[in-house]
């Protein structure tokens, strides 16, 4: 901590005393990835500016993601550095490099590299041109990083604008479905008032410590003993409605619902993952590292807010019929468990939390990648009954489905019971047993609507729901089913006990997805009488089908091999300055 | 304690063949055709599940006589981070529930007839033996509570979809109420952990060392309650336990065999195991509430049994009746009370199991369960109807059969410190005699009428299955000191770590109680 | 002497509270958009006046930021608006509530 | 008290901060409640020029001078520029709720701010921090402008770097947003989301917002949630109430 106000303070003073303007030294390795990711945006920028036609979608996802994989690398190497000269603070105090920070720049880059492939077959599919929706992500992604490495309120707060901006254009992407710009309007209204109340926060935590600089501000409580401030508890406040809108906690999760349903499902997926990483990122850093000091204060608050958002999220997740939505609830659900993480206000609490946020960032990213493919051209076909079944039409998709739900259940062998256990244990060492329980009790009730979904799947079609309309189409659809069980059985069963099955097998499975699905739908048709239409063939294309892979991989692998990506998290909060 | 062997991991093997079967099932090519592929499948599941019982097996002769400590440890470390370590072992009270769990799971392979979609069934089910073994060979409490979660996915996805009648909300309840128990059974293992952690400074799950930690007795009270939570909805014990007639008799045959015979063994295995290793006082102070729990489920099990029409529910309540006493078997906190509990765990594993292959194939051959429907069974189907007598006289405790040792020994030890509980329990006795007598009665007595008359008697593939049980059945009657010899050694351990606790006996000691290693009980 | 901070302070929370009102009653994208700049704007007059109080160029520089990203904010926030309404116009629709919740 | 602070403050700056305050209020008042979203810019220019006032009563000359002409300048002139472009200069009538309850939430709401301050006033100290952490504000070579460079420069330029990010995205989005759709947009493509109100026909139906109560049943949805549509009306579409086109209600 000292180094960092040292560094800070006699920068400051030099520059002032000196009256010449001596710049300060810039580290160019702890921003780098956020330069790579600003610059590969304005590099398919430039080139898309430079060609005589609309770049496709190929040329700015090789750039995207080599973007992606040489910010990647950049943070493994940052990684490589901190581990072995320790943390310190760059570029005159705006941001800490330090094991957490890295930890973050990781996540981010891997999940945006992830989010690039979703998106490429988005694209691909529904024919858009142009570099700029990979292009948004990679500087929406270098704002979550910012955020992780913010040092200053300030920084934070651009992280944060950054990130929410491109967030905002993203989700009005999709000009050909209204839902996609009233979603964009939705998110940005409250988005830009979350905002405001935030930046009235920063004044507020301004005026009563003299400084927005991480540390200094943590250097001036543990030097002033400041009770029951009404500027600094004002701004604390603020400082946390504002975070809870990014978080999508309660209740400040109204606009999540909406915007994950309207928004295009890549960039719901995107969005699920790295904002919510950036969000808490900063959430974590500001106040257990800052204001840690002050924790009796906030952690009622967090405690109140973290039980409302596990209870709500996963209670009205039970009654949703769209998959977009169930999803929204669910990652306010999850957000719920994070804060847990936070609410401990231990450092073992801020590493259980990180971990929560690498796995669920896998998940929701996969699980996302898994709508997309089944909301096929146009991108509307999100209903939960269009699942009914996919176990037979898709088993290899239906399958990593079910890794990722089950995952996010907190079933066993996956990172999400993992990181469940650990933000509990989190809790429980900080006294918050009654915590915990809620926690519990919410994921009990979480795991129904998963199993129900992942039951969907596998479910025959139209067997034991009342969906077919007439009885008579009822029977003509089973009996078509039955007729077509021969191919559509033998599909189908492998991959219903995968969930425990190695990750080797979702690599090749999900390329085999699209072969799957051609001959499948030949029982569809006898029900039209019913809302029941006949489902499209589903493609997977390649992007995609990596991503889901990728994911399903880290979800199982690190599930079942847990030490490595445990002791990483570990590993960067002990490496935090 | 702990007798570390640098040799071959038989308990880790054993784990997880059945889940390496259980992929190979999944992995199955889909080119072959579909017969081509049921046979394969089968023939995966039955060589896994065979291989996994002689693994088994050897495990048994391996095992030390006269040891009471965990034998075969192995140990590794998994999430050391947050204190998870592989910690497996088996000792006297595991070891016939290991063994049990790997005769049954190839007869609930086979035993039913499952006709979608066998790959799944398969898969699951093997998933399934290994969440069981898992659970049983645990000695890390977060690996117990993984193995005895994951049980519930397979349970779940088997009972919804190859279950009968309303399956998908039976498979629904049993999910909601086991997975609601065990999560707060999960906060209750991390809390304890915690305070083990703040008075040794060491994060660990390990069994072994939590049971050292010092508790207050009202920790303790609320420790043990949640962990109870989860093992009385599981066993189920009797207030807990409206899913079990539904979740039983909506399962499918292998299902409800694997449920019946062994999950429901992980509650009560689970109160031995965790509540007497961890919470010694916690246990003596609330024993009355248990056992009163335990005779309770007796008396309601064997009336709610007397009025079902449904032979599958029948069952169902009759094997509440069983576990009430088993429950107060545990808690009469002698040794002959928790050597017969133990014993009469496995001994109503085979008795159930058995129970519900027979039913179940009556279900094949007539589909019903009515008893009202079935009439005069004996004559056309003279061997079932003999199997169905030694199971059911098996249940209802007959001398010379297994079911009575089990229940002699549990009423022995409770009788001395628990008078009261002994002589209510004994009219469950009685009374489950009269109800199964009765439901015999009904169905193999009487004169068949035309459709009863045509029923098959049992193939010879039946027979095969069936007459194993049978002889286990009869082995352990005639001759249970192979099997006690094991127990005991354990129990006596167990029970000895309770009166240490206590600080005074927790309950009066009679006879033979102190049977030193290796020394033989003689039945009475 | 000039006029102590707190009188500042006071405006300047009146000013947010009149802003976070309008945004929450009115219904007008356009005027809640307002009301968000007015929030802004209560925020900037806060470090101002704090920079003032503190004598720290911080809190000016604070505002310079918030400045930026109101522009931004701006941009962005008036082209959903534009893209929207022009969709609306193309659509000849008047009345999908699509997102409801 | 404040007559001893009163007689401290030199009458100008009282005076300046008076009028200036009021201005700021005023407008303020004015954005929130007028009708018509041409009066609620120009209010919003009178907040503007009056905050531009207040920071040069408190040293920040610089800041008072991008305030009017960033902000008054462009982006007030932004805001009247998509209302004229978008022609929904009509008015919003105030008194008709905009969503069933938001109102008294928003009341609701503002009771528990207003209780929260109360509360911290009495029960809290209220203290400022530490002094002259970036530097001094006054009393500098070059005055207000050279010290808040120097801050931008020194301690701020990574921020400052970063606000390029901000304008890129800003750029980029104004291109995004106001590409040209493609010609198909028929709204019916949109699979039906639970209350299948989406599947009304699409066009011929005329003035749209007086309907909202009726495709949706009991006004809730099952998952507990007011219901909130977004609507935006066309320019051209008749209604009577004259109700402003672009609204959003949560």
């Amino acid at each position: 901590m000292s180094p960092a106000h040292l560094l800070t303070a006699a920068l400051s003073v030099s520059a002032v005393r000196g009256g010449t303007l001596s710049l300060p030294h810039i580290d160019y390795l702890t921003i780098l990835p956020e330069l790579i990711f600003l610059g590969g945006a304005l590099v398919m920028l430039l080139h898309s500016a430079l060609i005589r036609r609309t770049m496709d979608a190929a040329t700015s996802t090789s750039w995207a993601l080599s973007a992606a994989t040489a910010a990647l690398v950049a943070s493994l190497v940052q990684w490589y550095e901190v581990s072995a000269h320790g943390p310190k603070v760059a570029v005159a105090g705006a941001v800490a490099f330090d094991g957490f920070s890295v930890f973050v720049t990781i996540l981010v880059s891997s999940a945006t590299l992830v989010a690039i492939l979703i998106s490429h077959s988005w694209l691909e599919r529904e024919g858009v041109r142009g570099p700029e929706m990979q292009a948004l992500m990679l500087v929406s992604a270098m704002g979550a990083m910012l955020m992780g490495a913010a040092n200053d309120l300030i920084m934070v707060f651009l992280g944060l604008e950054i990130l929410s901006i491109a967030l905002y254009v993203l989700a009005a992407f999709d000009h050909r479905r209204p839902a996609s710009g009233e979603a964009a309007l939705k998110y940005f209204i409250l988005g830009a008032f979350s905002s405001a109340v935030f930046v009235y926060g920063i004044a507020l935590v301004y005026g009563a410590t003299g400084t927005t600089n991480l540390p200094q501000i943590a250097d001036f409580l543990s030097r002033n003993l400041l009770l029951h401030n009404g500027l600094l508890l004002g701004g604390l406040a603020l400082l946390l409605a504002g975070f809870c809108f990014k978080i999508a906690a309660v209740p400040f999760h109204m606009w999540t619902p909406d915007v994950y349903q309207g928004a295009p499902t890549p960039v719901t997926g995107f969005m699920s993952a790295i904002a919510k990483v950036g969000g808490f990122a900063a959430l974590l850093r500001v106040f257990v590292s800052s204001f840690g000091l002050l924790r009796a204060d906030w952690q009622p608050a967090i405690w109140v807010i973290a039980a409302l958002t596990l209870l709500l999220g996963a209670s009205v997740a039970l009654v949703q019929r769209d998959v977009k939505r169930m999803l929204a609830y669910s990652s306010i659900n999850h957000a719920g468990f994070v804060l847990l993480g936070l609410q401990a206000a231990t450092s073992r609490g801020v590493s259980d939390s990180l971990y929560y946020l690498f796995a669920y960032a896998f998940m929701a990213l996969g699980s996302f990648a898994v709508v997309s493919i089944v909301g096929a051209k146009g991108d509307g076909n999100h209903r939960l009954d269009a699942y009914r079944s996919l176990g037979r039409r898709h088993p290899w998709l239906a399958a990593a489905f079910t890794v990722f739900l089950l995952g996010q259940a907190g079933i066993p062998f996956t990172t999400g019971f993992l990181a469940k256990l650990a933000v509990v244990e989190a809790a429980v060492e900080a006294h918050s047993v009654w915590l915990a329980g809620i926690a519990m009790v919410s994921a009990v009730v979480a795991a129904f609507f998963y199993l129900g979904l992942v039951r969907l799947m596998w479910a025959a079609p139209a067997a034991d729901a009342p969906v077919a309309g007439a009885p008579a189409g009822a029977m003509a659809s089973v009996g078509a089913a039955t007729a077509s069980m021969q191919p559509a059985e033998r599909v189908s069963a492998g991959a219903l006990a995968s969930p425990v099955g190695t990750a080797a097998g979702q690599v090749s499975g999900s390329a085999a997805g699209s072969p799957a699905g051609a001959g499948s739908t030949s029982g569809e048709e006898a029900g039209s009488t019913s809302e029941e239409t006949e489902e499209p063939a589903l493609s997977t294309p390649l992007g995609v089908g990596i991503a889901i892979a990728l994911c399903a991989g880290v979800t199982v692998v690190f599930g079942v091999i847990p030490a490595p990506l445990l002791d990483f998290a570990h590993q960067a909060t002990l490496l935090i300055r | 304690m702990i007798h570390h062997e640098p040799e071959f991991p038989f308990l880790t093997t054993l784990v997880l063949l059945p889940a390496v079967g259980a992929v190979l099932a999944a992995l199955v090519p889909r080119s072959i055709s579909k017969e081509a592929e049921r046979r394969l499948v089968q023939a995966i599941g039955l060589v896994t599940t065979l291989l996994t019982l002689a693994l088994a097996i050897w495990v048994t002769v391996r095992f030390r006589v006269g040891d009471g400590g965990y034998q075969m440890t192995s140990r590794h470390s998994w999430a050391a981070t947050l204190g998870i370590s592989w910690h497996l072992g088996v000792d006297g009270i595991s070891l016939f529930l290991v063994l049990l769990t790997a005769v049954l799971f190839p007869v609930a392979l086979t035993g039913g007839a499952v006709k979608q979609n066998p790959r799944s069934f398969v898969a699951w089910m093997l998933l399934l033996e290994a969440g069981c073994l898992g659970s049983f060979l645990s000695l890390d409490v977060i690996l117990f509570f993984i193995f005895f979660d994951l049980t519930l996915v397979p349970v779940y996805f088997v009972i919804a979809g190859w279950g009968f009648g309303n399956r998908s909300h039976a498979a629904t309840k049993f999910f909601l109420y086991t997975f609601l128990g065990s999560a707060l059974m999960l906060v209750a293992m991390v809390a304890l952990a915690v305070i083990h952690d703040s008075q040794t400074g060491v994060f660990t799950f390990d069994l072994v060392s939590l049971a050292h930690t010092h508790l207050s007795l009202s920790d303790q009270v609320l420790l043990f309650l949640g962990f109870t939570a989860a093992f009385a909805v599981k066993a189920p014990v009797f207030p807990f336990h409206t899913w079990s007639p539904d979740a039983y008799a909506a399962a499918p045959t292998g299902g409800a065999v694997a449920l019946a015979a062994i999950m429901a063994k992980l509650g009560t295995y689970g109160i031995i195991r965790f509540d007497l290793t961890l919470f010694p006082r916690a246990t003596v102070d609330l024993a009355p509430l248990l056992l009163t729990l335990g005779v309770a489920g007796i008396v309601y099990g064997a009336v709610v049994a007397c009025v079902q029409r449904d032979l599958k529910r029948l069952v169902a309540y009759s094997s509440l009746g069983h576990l009430g006493f088993i429950v107060i078997g545990i808690f009469a906190l002698s040794t002959d009370g928790l050597a017969g509990g133990v014993l009469a765990m496995v001994n109503h594993g085979i008795i159930i199991a058995a129970i519900f292959l027979l039913i179940g194939w009556i279900y094949e051959r007539r589909g019903t369960w009515n008893v009202k429907e079935l009439k005069g069974l004996q004559r056309p189907a003279p061997i079932l109807a003999a199997s169905f007598t030694v199971v059911m006289l098996a249940a209802i405790g007959l001398p010379g059969l297994n079911g009575f040792v089990g229940e002699f020994l549990i009423l022995l030890g409770t009788f001395v410190a628990h008078r009261w509980w002994a002589v209510v329990a004994t009219a469950g006795v009685v009374l489950s005699a009269l109800y199964l007598l009765w439901a015999y009665q009904q169905a193999f007595h009487g004169v068949a009428d035309e459709v009863n008359a045509q029923t098959r008697d049992l193939s010879w593939r039946e027979g095969l299955l069936i007459a194993p049980l049978i002889v286990l059945i009869v082995l352990i009657g005639v001759y249970p000191k192979p099997v006690l010899d094991r127990i005991t050694p354990s129990v006596n351990d167990l029970v000895a770590h309770v009166d240490r606790a206590t600080g005074a006996p927790a309950a009066p000691k009679i006879g033979y109680r102190a049977a030193a290693p290796g020394r033989t009980r003689r039945l009475p | 002497m000039t006029v102590p901070g707190a009188w500042y302070l006071g405006l300047s929370v009146v000013l947010f509270a009149i802003g976070a009102l309008g945004v929450l009653v009115r219904r007008n994208v356009l005027v809640m958009f307002m009301c968000v700049e007015l929030m802004l704007n209560a925020a900037n007059l806060a470090f101002v006046t704090f920079s003032r109080m503190l004598d720290d160029i911080g809190g000016q520089a604070l505002v310079f930021f918030v400045l930026v990203v109101a522009a931004a904010e701006v941009v962005v926030g008036l082209g959903i608006v534009v893209a929207i309404f022009r969709r609306r116009q193309d659509a000849t629709a008047d009345d999908f509530h699509v997102l409801k919740g | 008290m404040s007559a001893h602070i009163l007689a401290a403050v030199s009458t100008v700056d009282a005076l300046t901060f008076a009028v200036s305050a009021l201005i700021v209020l005023a407008g303020a008042v004015g954005v929130v409640v007028s009708r018509h979203p041409v009066h609620a810019a120009l209010m919003l220019v009178m907040t503007l020029f009056g905050v531009a006032v207040l920071f040069v009563e408190q040293r920040a000359e610089f800041l008072a001078a991008v305030q009017v002409i960033v902000y008054a300048g462009a982006i007030v002139v932004l805001f009247l520029f998509v209302i004229m472009f978008l022609g929904v200069d009509r008015r919003e009538s105030v008194a008709a709720e905009p969503l069933r309850g938001q109102r008294p939430l928003a009341l609701v709401l503002v009771v528990l701010g207003f209780a929260g301050l109360v509360v911290l006033g009495a029960e809290a100290h209220w203290s400022v921090g530490a002094h002259s952490v970036a530097g001094v504000a006054r009393g500098q070579a070059g005055g207000n402008v050279a010290a808040l460079g120097r801050a931008v420069f020194t301690t701020y330029l990574f921020p400052f770097e970063v606000t390029a990010a901000l304008l890129v995205i800003a750029v980029v989005g104004a291109v995004v947003l106001a590409r040209r759709p493609p010609r198909i947009a028929p709204p019916t493509e949109e699979v039906p989301f639970e209350g299948a109100d989406v599947a009304r026909p699409a066009s011929g139906e005329p003035g749209g917002s007086e309907r909202r109560a009726d495709g949706e049943p009991g006004g809730g949805r099952a998952d507990g949630e007011p219901a909130e549509p977004v609507r935006v009306g066309s320019p051209s579409d008749p209604r009577p109430g004259g109700e402003t086109s672009v609204e959003v209600s949560r």
